[in-house]
């Protein structure tokens, strides 16, 4: 068995127009940038995937990672609990332009739905929300005296994830609270890319310091030398500009 | 050819669907046996319940780690790209739909793929462990068992009479006689030990056998 | 004493109440500086919504890892003891009543403890982050607050008029003038600034305030 | 902070009649051995704990640990999915002699309701136990046109729990499968008391190691050379001759 595929293009190949894609991390720390970058390259080729719904905690920062992806014109529909960062540019104008779609969760029940789907758990209770603008239209139940909301696992086709170590079976670990969704994510998906710093034979993570078991990988691609959002945005990168110019 | 196949034949049968690289539960006992007979070049990673995937056979009695067992609590080893995880994580695996296919032992298998296998009724203890959360995760559920009860009943039925693990679950069965498919509520008949007849294999059945397309004779090594 | 406390003096006096040993959640802005004013001889340990337990202070400029940053994005370090988990695992501490202490700030907090901090209306970008999970899941959720808007209007009121961040969450309210709890849907009053009087508090708060045993007066350092 | 109680004995003593106790293992593989032997001693002093609900996975063997609890006469009723072992006669004869209480769970569900106490989820809906008989009298729905059974929380006053090492924190780590239900007991229980066979200082435990945080965790006592469940009824240990005699 070996998940590993040899290219990031070859990675992101699979994912089609209107998917549900999942990409981990929150604000840069986990964010898969390689990645993203990737899927906007076969966009900006292809034209496809186009229409995509994303599900991150954010909605990106500057114009790399998420943010191009948005400014990139592929996304239809944001489901996250924070869509403010510190230059929040890109989709504040969209949406604001009614051109993009928002569905705001909060972010313990969006873990905990993404959570329930992996876990094939179609719904469950929470306090979360309960008496908000969040929870019109959602089921409400009464436990031991106390109200809760009714909500429903949140599955994707495909997730994006990065990790820091990957082994030929999926097996991942993560560096530091780059962890975040991924883990989550991974279950959640039906195919989880993952983008690793390292690929490691079969047996070269040790069993107790897996995170995310290999089941629920599928296709595993290396980025040795991974970029940072927070670093990219110091900077002032821009995915148009540097692949452009 | 015997007049039916013995357990290691029906679980080397069963190891023949399974894919290289598949995930697989094996339900603790009779089917535990599949893993002996995985075909040559392919390697399923299997998954057990109290929180190991990718664990091998059972070491050399005395080597035992007791903190390194399996569904059944029978010791057992890793491969490489084994990976540890607590209950909720490794019912997840079940529940989820990530496992490629579970297999399990069974009282009673019905048409409609209604599965008996955990409690003979109100006498004794009854006891379940994740057979009810394997039914239901699974993208395949295979049942392997004896056509028929040990005092010649038959197993495979219209409705089973004994308490449901799990409601139209089981997709296919191998049995001592016969590979069958569960579609539409009803029984498709794949494969038949050459010797016996439909009529025969129907009189050992409690529910009515289909056909769909050819049905093959299941030939099985001697083991 | 100045007519009002200080940002950093409401920090101040609300890090009073946390106990040595305390998990606590501070939320992201204002309430990230109750941090500094830990009384000594006490070590609470903080929990970041992005999958750290005992995290620290911000590292020197330049030395920052970007994949060790608080939810509110900012660049920490781990003090020892710490762990990393992920975002389930993380929120599993905060709605299952984990956490003694979360810290918020608030646009208003009702005399029935409801709490409005994440939208100020339908204009602009909705962002809620954590804050509903919080205040539905830590033992104790205060408030930070000034006790009026910059424009003067109270911002402690016997009904919220913006978007709920949750219901009958908020005990306690530290604000710029006074230190309040919230029991039985009333605002008791607990300290005052020593210069002000109860009426000219009470003529600048939107809820009646009510006095259960002493009032003692609000004392905080110069900082 | 120091979560580290000096004896066995202390670590078990705040436990009350009537009390529900979820107790960590999967047979033998976890089980907290000297703690349970513990809670006997102090029965067996004092007449308390008596009454206690009992979780875990199954329902003892032979005459130590959980059998022997049971023996001892202080368990009232046990939710567990597996009440069969290799000498599984302690439970087997107080239940058919209807002297013990049975909740027989599935296991998922039971690692699932465990798991919910602790993340604050009051209920779940599950596809585990639909239409048998181990769904009677629960609610039902429909999600996405399949069925689900609704299943509660199960919170326990009481977590006894084996790690392999500890820091002064209570951060753990386990050893091997012997994981399986101790992170989701720990979160689910008001006190978790945990043995371990290593106790470090704080930053003894690689950050990224920690299987369950110590927000989870309550005390902390040292079992350097722990029993093992199965190695102990191999020799056909037997608590009470061995405490007695």
């Amino acid at each position: 068995m070996d998940k590993t595929i040899p290219s990031l293009a070859e990675a992101v190949a699979g994912i089609d127009d209107g998917a549900t894609v999942m990409i981990g991390g929150f604000g840069g720390s986990g964010a898969p940038i390689e990645l993203i970058h990737a899927l906007i390259d076969r966009y900006r080729t292809t034209g496809h995937p186009a229409g995509l719904t994303v599900v991150n905690n954010n909605a990106g920062n500057g114009h790399i990672g998420l943010a191009a992806l948005i400014e990139a014109g592929m996304v239809r529909k944001l489901i996250c609990s924070f869509p403010r960062s510190a230059d929040p540019v890109v989709f504040t104008e969209l949406y604001l332009a009614g051109k993009i779609e928002l569905e705001l969760v909060p972010q313990g029940t969006l873990a905990e739905r993404i959570r329930a789907a992996g876990a094939g758990i179609p719904a469950f209770y929470t306090p979360t929300g309960f008496g908000t603008d969040l929870a019109i239209g959602k089921p409400v139940a009464v436990f031991d005296g106390r109200s809760y909301v009714q909500e429903r696992w949140l599955k994707a086709d495909v997730a994006l994830v990065k990790a820091e170590t990957a082994d030929t079976h999926g097996n991942l670990t993560y560096r530091a609270a780059a962890r975040n969704f991924g883990p989550l994510m991974c279950a959640a998906a039906t195919r989880a890319i993952v983008q690793a710093s390292r690929i490691v034979p079969a047996g070269g993570i040790d069993p107790e310091a897996v995170i995310t078991p290999g089941i629920f990988v599928h296709s595993v691609v290396l980025v040795a030398d991974p970029a940072q959002e927070e670093v990219l945005n110091r900077r002032k990168a821009n995915y148009f500009e540097e692949v452009q110019g | 050819m015997t007049d039916k196949l013995s357990n290691a034949q029906i679980a080397w049968r069963a190891a023949q669907d399974i894919a290289d690289g598949a995930y697989v539960n094996l339900g603790i006992g009779f089917p535990e046996m599949v893993a002996k007979f995985q075909p040559p070049g392919r390697q399923a990673i299997f998954h057990t319940e109290n929180g190991i995937l990718n664990f091998g056979e059972a070491p050399p009695e005395g080597e035992e780690d007791w903190d390194l067992i399996n569904a059944g609590k029978k010791a057992v080893t890793l491969k490489p790209g084994a990976a540890f995880f607590h209950h909720a994580d490794s019912f997840a695996m079940v529940r989820g739909g990530h496992l490629d296919v579970a297999i399990l032992g069974a009282y009673q298998v019905a048409e409609t793929g209604d599965l008996a296998n955990w409690s003979t009724g109100p006498k004794g203890v009854p006891a379940v462990g994740g057979a009810m959360d394997l039914v239901h995760g699974a993208k395949r559920v295979a049942v392997i068992t004896e056509h028929v009860t040990k005092d010649g009943k038959p197993k495979l039925l219209d409705r089973c009479t004994l308490p449901l693990t799990g409601v139209a679950c089981v997709t296919r069965v191998y049995t001592s006689l016969a590979v069958l498919d569960i579609e539409g509520g009803r029984f498709i008949l794949r494969e038949k030990l050459p010797a016996l007849t439909f009529d025969a294999l129907q009189a050992l059945t409690g529910a009515a056998l289909h056909v769909s397309g050819n049905v093959a004779d299941l030939h099985v090594p001697e083991l």
